[in-house]
């Protein structure tokens, strides 16, 4: 049996190193759900007001980015909507200093990957085939790690180019 | 060899005296017997029963897992996802062969070692009889026999030469 | 002049797209006009997300037809250089600069000027200005005799405008049609680099050497050091610095004989050019006489011919003799309205340095109160630094007008930030009747003030201000476009005007034809010719001008830095050229550091044995890197213009750039000089190749991708919707570098520095190799080959090296692991490898393209065609449901050559251009033996077998 | 031989064999001191390049290749001589193999693993190694199996597990013998060890059939690994490299520098650890004479070398041959020559071969002379090949020296520990060597 615990002792180790590195390496990973300057509702937009996600990201398809709206169509309603509610304040504080609102970034590829949503957009895909049931959610949750595998496996499945210079650039 | 009944062990001093101690247990028809040595003896073989060798075909089956372990690899992940490189083919089977074969004889030695470990009980499952002066100088052997044989089995074994005859130590080696 | 136009109300400078419509993540492209030298050529600047990535030449442009040099292009780096001045800068009490305000500046240019007598000058010291500021400056000095500008450009044209006035009467630089050209003889022009508008003269210049109607000009140059254009000649003579002089009166004199001329004007030039024997030139120049002979009848029998003169020669005591010989020539040739016209005059006039020596003695003489100082750098060219100095210490206050520092910043009281020529609305006319447009291409991002405006409320806080300066120039800008002479066709509607400019990139009214006639006045600038260089054995100064620093302004550009000297191939540094025949009499080798004296004290300076240089000249490159990113830098041990002794062409009042003897006074140190061209021996390697025009009618047809192997292991693989291939004719190609310069740009590539060169670490993706073949130099463009067996692909163990559908060999940066095999394997060594993480100093990054990944260390990267563009149009195809057309997607050095030498297209449809060039019969692949079946086929160079040999690079 | 005399022969091996597993001399940790420093300078160095970048080598384009990769090919050569005297000469009978046939087991195993650190070294972007493990992942990408690296991957890997497998199973009747002479924790960890080992004839005969199956297997994997990492070169199209005859010539190379190898460890050992009697000068005679063997078959291959690039009329292999011999690398190739080629031709003399302090030093001149070729076959090559242009020079910088030297330290202290923990000549090997076995007419 001390034969045994032994090996297991060896094993354990080689374990724990693997363990503190991958733990180490998902530490670096941006959160899930950040933390954002103003409590943006989304389901309350998209589900009591009826709007569309193109209305505020307005470039998803005409360019790469999708694009954050400034806080000039924000306030188009909220001049005269909901101006009392705290969130709301903030936002016109934000319009009214002229500062952009630092929005935190949910969804980033990384620097190597050339995505675009037109192009996407355009093939008839869904926003939340990718960013997940957004309409329902308070602040934003990434539901993918925007990893290779994800958009592969879904090239894969649509038969949409695989070409290593379709995506890294 | 699970053989449940008694054993009586034998040291000798050298292989020549041992061979001859066999001899005479098999002439007085102990055939279960296990020598114990810290150099291989071959000239052994003959007298003492042989298990059926294995470990060959160990080796024969890794080898052959291993190279087709290995070109398999290639040719599935190639074709998985086939990428132009070179102007080559996804299958450029020429390109092939040196991994084919170092899985090859990667498997062959890996099921080799494995047969041996297997084949000649390593790492014991079991405790085993053992003399410890086996693994420097010493020459034993290990008859198995019926309770009423032992004196005349200490008498022969003594008469070829053995230093001492008595019980073994049962413990584990390892 | 030209009746004027109709004035049309209303023009409003306005952007095609207004702001508020731009998108993130879409490229916009913005036409405006180069001011990296007064050529003017028109450009586009690419803007991703409001900064500007990328700088081209604008194909509709009159002046450079889609090329832009890589002086030009490295104008981003200016515009985003870490030396820009941010904030107004004032000179505090212990003489140091102290950001400041606008209107502090103001105010204490207000005071410091105040108590200046109603007699002192104002003087404007500027670089060329055209167009709106030139109209602005005239009418600040036609206000009041105290009010002056001066413009100072170190290549002031001076003596060919004063030549051209004695002879024709106009005091004008005319434009050269080299397309037109059957024979080209300069003396001394290094019209492919520096020389008038280089870009234009080489878009000429390469149509005239179309090979295929074996028509191909024969271009002969004269010169005593190697400059590329002498590179590029078909005859090249190399003659003492001085003596072109001599050799242009002895040709024009052997060719007044025929020439149609009144017989006492005739006589007049027979006289004045008697003295000028082709004997005498030729045993000056050390050239046979027939040469000379030959050169003058084939200027008379190949015509239509050209001959021109410029670049050092261009800047003696006998400079507008030089230009009077060339006009006779030209004149006697009847280029004329042919090869040269005075249809769209270059160049307005430029202050010349007789009437810079006034200036000087006006501030000594303490009559100048107030100096105002707009993008030049006058101690640059001075050649006598510590004089200007102290008279500019006599003026009360000297103001600096700049948008990037330069090496004199320092000596000025006040230090205005101008507005980038990117960032700022104007209108430029460097060709008469060619109006460009300049229009802000991002918000600028400094405290900075268009230019123009900062100097009319500089003259408002002035007191005696009496002229009528525009207080907004913007509103005077409109007013200059509104009222555009000569203009007659174009449409009423300003609207639709304005749209038009901004679309084209200007307005070009319809050429003035102008007729000349000689004027035998004009044979006094011959007659009272004294040949000025004595040779006794000594050696002369020579200072030119090169491709990569200009004249000096282009310093502190990192891509300029890192571009290698097409000819001696070295980065960086600015060496003394000199013959090997100097070495060896001077035992010394390239790198040695050499201590020359001249009459002004010492030139030390690292020397380069470079053949072609003449035995008695030094020639040294104007400009020096520095590692501050100022403008004008130059290293004061070896700064050519302040040796020269300060001697005067006294027709043209232009300086003198030759006669300054040197002595060599012994080798002090060594500083290894960054050559990036391992060896230039190709020894039977076939790597450039070249072929006489005779030969070129008897070659087969050729085959791309020679197959070499009747066997293949391998089956061929196909390219199922596009087969991406490039065609680089050497036959056209300068190698000028502006393709090698334009590929850092648009693909991020990094400046390594000095050091790193030295070690061979360039990442230059592009180079521009230079072989000698059959004694023809050849510049080869070598990048990646995209070859169809790529040897780097098949070696990379995790597919970061992979070929595309498409037929690119592609590199996968974020794949890679730096095992740098693929390197190896290349036998092209086009592959480069991020030693180290590169940073650039901000806001340089900012000029980066999104579009391309910023490599960090460890990764190995290439050319990948400029890929990031044929995805770009390929979207854009796809949004507008298309195929991709031919000539839509261009790579950067193809876009950015001048002569049109790199075409790249898709092989797959037959009737792209570069498919059917595939099939010329000059086509060769580069090391085809390897089987590596390179998407690039390279077009011989075609030289004419009777021309000149070069042994040595 | 009397009984007794046999007992007292095998107790006296074992007792003169384990004697390097007592308690360390002073020497012993004055050696282990200076090559703890050297491996300490080698970590040292390539933190810079972990830090840094690997920038902080020599390395440049032409010559991305340089002193690393020149190391790993110098370490994976001298892996080689440890299986061939083992398993080739196992096979061929050569009994002299016995009593030094487990440091030159040993010198493998070290040498490999040395060896294997090099291309992790000399990567740009060692933190994604792993891209090179073919192992099922997301992003459904595989290795390029095409690639001659990734066969070197799997050769050195599988050298590195058969070499250990072949080195441990030999060792395994020896540590059972320390087992039973030791006690407390000792005895336990080689307990863990030995497996169990009795000793029974039935773990005999299956042991014997297995070291002989497994150096059948390592032989021609030895042949096989130098081959490998002979392609690295021959598969690329660089002139100098790209030659068919690479992989023999590899292979003897490899041969050449682990014989020279074995001498340089082996003499200092036989006298320090008192193995005279079990190391005899009838065994550096046998070395020399492989020396010979291999040195000549070398120098046959420079021969070819130059003779073919010659003959070819290629001028880019003339050009790259002409320029190992007078360029700018000239001189290491002169050294080359003389260390590989002409200084162990000497040994010819019987005179000269049992001259100890000769030997060693023309042994220390193989070691260097070797890793000198592959240095100059590296290096030369690269610098000058196909574009003129973009010729160039390198030369190691001191973090590649300091590897380079960290490297030696690495092996030494390796090779150190393994003599401590265990025993360094195969004793039951030695032990059956005094009888006289079947077919083997009354040697020893």
């Amino acid at each position: 049996m001390k034969t045994i615990a032994i090996y297991v002792v060896i094993v354990a180790w080689f374990a724990a190193v693997v363990v503190a590195v991958a733990a180490f390496g998902l530490m670096q990973e941006p959160s899930m759900r950040p933390k954002q300057p103003i409590e943006y509702p989304h389901h309350t937009h998209v589900q009591d007001v009826g709007m569309q996600c193109l209305d505020c990201h307005r470039y998803a398809e005409k360019s790469i980015y999708a694009t954050i709206p400034g806080t000039d169509i924000c306030m188009g309603c909220h001049e005269s909507v909901a101006t009392d509610k705290p969130e709301i304040i903030k936002l016109t504080e934000a319009y009214r200093s002229g500062k952009p609102v630092g929005w935190v970034r949910v969804y980033q590829v990384k620097p190597h990957v050339y995505f675009s949503h037109k192009r996407h957009v355009l093939s008839g895909m869904k926003c939340q085939e990718c960013h997940g049931p957004v309409e329902q959610m308070t602040t934003v949750q990434r539901v993918t790690d925007l990893g290779m595998g994800w958009c592969v496996k879904c090239h894969r499945t649509r038969g949409a180019p695989r070409e290593c210079d379709t995506c890294h650039k | 060899m699970r053989d449940k009944r008694p054993i009586l062990l034998a040291v000798f001093s050298s292989p020549q005296e041992l061979t001859e101690g066999i001899n005479s247990m098999l002439r007085s028809g102990h055939k279960t017997m296990e020598a114990l040595s810290p150099i291989p003896l071959p000239e052994l073989e003959d007298l003492l029963h042989q298990p059926t060798d294995i470990v060959r075909w160990f080796a024969l089956g890794g080898c052959i897992v291993g190279g087709v372990f290995g070109m398999a690899l290639q040719a599935l992940t190639v074709l998985h996802w086939p990428l132009l490189v070179g102007g080559k083919p996804p299958l450029s089977w020429p390109a092939f062969v040196v991994i084919g074969f170092e899985m090859a004889i990667l498997f062959g030695a890996l099921a080799t070692l494995a047969g041996f470990m297997l084949s000649a009980k390593l790492p014991p499952i079991a405790k085993e009889h053992y003399h410890i002066g086996c693994s420097q100088s010493d020459f034993a052997l290990l008859v198995w026999h019926h309770e009423l044989d032992y004196a005349s089995i200490e008498i022969q074994l003594k008469a070829v030469g053995a230093r001492e005859v008595r019980l073994p130590e049962t413990e584990a080696p390892g | 002049m030209a009746p004027v136009g109709r004035a049309r109300a209303g023009v409003i400078l306005k952007h095609l797209i207004p702001e508020e419509d731009i998108i993130p993540g879409v490229s916009y492209w913005l036409n405006s006009t180069c001011s990296e030298c007064p050529a003017g050529c028109g450009v586009k600047v690419r803007l991703r997300e409001g900064n500007a990535v990328k700088i081209e030449g604008n194909e509709n442009h009159p002046v450079n037809h889609g090329g832009l040099c890589a002086r030009g292009q490295s104008a981003l780096q200016a515009l985003y250089s870490p030396a820009r001045i941010q904030t107004p800068l004032r000179r505090n009490a212990g003489g140091r600069m102290d950001p400041t305000g606008w209107k502090d500046a103001f105010d204490l240019i207000a005071r410091s000027t105040s108590a200046s007598g109603s007699s002192e000058k104002v003087v404007v010291v500027t670089s060329q200005v055209t167009g709106a500021m030139r109209a602005m400056l005239e009418r600040f000095a036609a206000g009041s005799p105290k009010f002056n500008f001066f413009v100072c450009e170190p290549l002031d044209y001076a003596p060919v405008a004063a030549a051209n006035k004695l002879c024709f009467g106009l005091e004008a630089v005319p434009t050269y049609s080299f397309d037109k050209a059957r024979t080209i003889v300069s003396f001394g022009a290094d019209f492919l680099e520096t020389w008038l508008s280089p870009v234009s003269n080489a878009h000429g210049y390469a149509i005239s050497r179309n090979p295929t109607n074996g028509a191909m000009s024969r271009m002969i140059q004269f010169e005593s050091y190697m400059s590329l254009t002498g590179a590029n000649a078909d005859e090249r003579y190399c003659c003492p610095p001085g003596v072109e002089t001599l050799v242009a009166l002895s040709i024009a004199s052997r060719m007044l004989s025929g020439t149609a001329l009144p017989a006492s004007e005739w006589e007049t030039w027979r006289s004045a050019l008697r003295p000028f024997t082709i004997e005498r030139a030729a045993k000056a120049a050390g050239v046979p006489p027939q040469v000379l002979e030959q050169v003058a009848d084939r200027l008379r029998s190949q015509t239509p011919s050209l001959a021109l003169a410029g670049g050092p020669s261009s800047h003696s005591t006998c400079a507008t003799a030089l230009q009077v010989a060339v006009n006779l020539i030209n004149f006697s040739a009847g280029g004329y309205g042919k090869t040269l016209t005075f249809d769209r005059a270059e160049h307005a006039p430029v202050g010349t340095y007789s009437q810079l020596l006034d200036l000087v003695e006006d501030m000594e003489a303490g009559r100048v109160s107030t100096l105002i100082v707009h993008e030049c750098n006058p101690l640059f060219a001075f050649p006598e630094p510590e004089r200007l100095k102290t008279a500019m210490k006599r003026a009360p206050l000297k103001i600096q007008l700049a948008s990037v520092r330069d090496s004199a910043s320092e000596s000025y009281d006040i230090v205005l930030p101008a507005l980038h020529w990117l960032e700022r609305w104007d209108k430029v006319e460097s060709r008469s009747g060619v109006y460009s447009l300049q229009q802000p291409v991002i918000k600028p991002w400094c405290d900075a003030r268009h230019a123009g405006q900062a100097l009319s409320d500089i003259m408002a806080v002035l007191p005696d201000h009496t002229t009528r300066m525009p207080e907004d120039y913007q509103q005077f800008l409109r007013e200059r476009w509104e009222n555009i002479p000569g203009d007659r066709s174009a449409s009423e509607d300003s609207d639709d005007f304005w749209k038009q400019v901004l679309t084209d990139g200007g307005y070009w009214a319809p050429p003035v034809s102008r007729k000349v006639t000689l004027n035998a006045r004009a044979a006094e600038a011959i007659s009272d010719f004294a040949p000025m260089v004595s040779l006794s054995g000594e050696h002369v100064l020579l200072p030119v001008t090169t491709v990569r620093y200009g004249d000096g302004r282009q310093t502190g550009r990192p891509w300029l830095y890192e571009m290698p000297d097409p000819i001696t191939l070295i980065v960086w540094d600015t060496p003394l050229l000199i013959s090997l025949g100097t070495s060896k009499k001077w035992n010394c080798q390239s790198g040695d550091i050499v201590r020359l004296k001249c009459d002004k004290g010492f030139l030390e300076a690292p020397v380069y044995v470079q053949s072609g240089t003449h035995d008695a000249v030094v020639a040294v490159s104007l400009g020096a890197p520095s590692d501050k990113y100022a403008s004008f830098y130059f290293e004061p041990a070896n700064h050519p213009l302040h040796r020269l002794r300060g001697d005067i062409d006294k027709f043209s009042g232009a300086l003198s750039w030759v006669g300054t003897p040197l002595t060599f006074e012994g080798v002090t140190g060594h500083n290894r000089l960054a050559r990036l061209q391992g060896s230039g021996r190709q020894d039977g390697r076939g790597i450039a190749q070249t072929i006489a025009t005779t030969e070129v009618g008897k070659l087969g047809k050729a085959s791309r991708r020679p197959a070499t192997l009747e066997f293949d292991l391998y089956p061929k693989h196909e390219h199922p919707v596009h087969d991406w291939g490039m065609v680089i004719d050497l036959s056209v190609c300068i190698g000028c570098g502006a393709c090698a310069v334009a590929c850092y740009a648009e693909n991020n590539v990094h400046v390594v520095g000095k050091n790193e060169c030295l070690r061979g670490r360039e990442q230059s993706w592009l180079r521009i190799e230079r072989f000698i073949d059959k004694g023809r130099t050849v510049f080869l463009p070598a990048l990646c080959q995209q070859c169809e067996h790529a040897p780097c692909e098949t070696v990379c163990p995790v597919y970061a090296a992979v070929h595309s559908s498409e037929g690119l060999d592609v590199q996968v940066y974020n794949r890679c692991v730096g095992t740098r095999y693929c390197a190896n394997n290349c036998p092209y060594k086009v592959r480069r490898f991020n030693w180290f993480t590169y940073k650039v100093d901000p806001p340089l990054e900012k000029q980066f393209n999104p579009d391309v990944f910023v490599r960090t260390r460890g990764i190995m990267e290439k050319c990948t065609f400029c890929i990031q563009r044929i995805r770009e149009h390929k979207e854009i195809a796809k949004d507008e449901k298309r195929r991709l057309r031919d000539g839509e997607v261009v790579p950067a050095c193809a876009q950015s050559c001048p002569t049109g030498a790199i075409r790249f297209g898709d092989l797959k449809d037959p009737a792209s251009q570069v498919s059917k060039q595939m099939d010329d019969p000059r086509g060769y692949a580069i090391l085809a033996e390897l089987n590596t079946q390179p998407s690039i086929l390279y077009l011989k160079r075609v030289y004419h077998a009777d021309g000149t040999v070069t042994e040595t690079l | 031989m009397t009984n007794e005399h046999t007992r007292d022969r095998f107790e006296q091996i074992d007792r003169l064999v384990l004697r390097s597993l007592l308690r360390p001399g002073k020497l012993y940790i004055a050696f282990s001191a200076v090559v703890l420093v050297c491996l300490g300078l080698g970590v040292f160095a390539y933190s810079r390049i972990i830090t840094v970048a690997i920038g902080v080598t020599g390395k440049n384009n032409p010559v991305h290749w340089g002193a690393l990769i020149t190391n790993f090919v110098f370490w994976v050569g001298l892996a080689h001589s440890g299986t061939l005297i083992s398993a080739i000469l196992y096979l061929f009978r050569a009994r002299w193999r016995t009593s030094i046939n487990r440091i030159a087991e040993a010198m493998t195993v070290v040498a490999i693993m040395t060896a294997g650190l090099f291309p992790l070294v000399h990567m740009g972007r060692v933190w994604r190694a792993y891209y090179l493990v073919p192992y099922p992942n997301s992003r459904e990408l595989w290795p390029n199996f095409r690639s001659p690296l990734l066969w070197d991957v799997f050769a050195i890997t599988t050298y590195m597990l058969v070499s250990i497998m072949f080195f441990y199973v030999g060792l395994i009747p020896d540590l059972a013998t320390v087992r039973d002479r030791s006690n407390g924790l000792v005895k336990k960890v080689y307990s863990l060890l030995s497996l169990g080992w009795r000793g029974s004839n039935r773990q005999w005969h299956h042991y014997e059939t297995t070291y002989l199956l497994l150096a059948a297997l390592a032989t021609p994997l030895v042949i096989s690994v130098h081959s490998v990492v002979s392609w690295d070169f021959a598969v690329s199209l660089v002139p100098g490299w790209h030659s068919t005859i690479f992989a023999p010539y590899f292979v003897a190379g490899a041969i050449f520098s682990g014989c020279a190898m074995i001498i340089v460890i082996l003499m200092p050992m036989r006298k320090f650890l008192g193995l005279e009697n079990l190391i005899e000068p009838l065994h550096f005679s046998m070395l020399c004479k492989m020396l010979i063997f291999m040195s000549l078959i070398i120098t046959y291959s420079y021969f070819s070398e130059f003779f073919v690039a010659w003959y070819s009329g290629n001028v880019f292999e003339q050009h790259s041959f002409y320029n190992r011999a007078f360029g700018f690398y000239s001189p290491l190739f002169w050294v080359m020559v003389l260390c590989n080629s002409i200084l162990p031709i000497t040994l010819f003399s019987a005179r000269l071969r049992s001259n100890m302090i000769y030997v060693y030093v023309v042994a220390v001149c193989v070691v260097i002379g070797m890793w000198l070729e592959r240095f100059v076959i590296i290096v030369s090559s690269l610098s000058q090949d196909y574009d003129p242009y973009a010729w160039g020079q390198y030369w190691p910088s001191i973090v590649e020296w300091g590897i380079t030297l960290g490297s030696f330290g690495m092996f030494f202290f390796m090779f150190g520990m393994l003599t401590r923990i265990f025993p360094v000549v195969a004793m039951g090997e030695v032990k059956s060597q005094l009888r006289p076995g079947p077919g083997d007419a009354g040697h020893a």
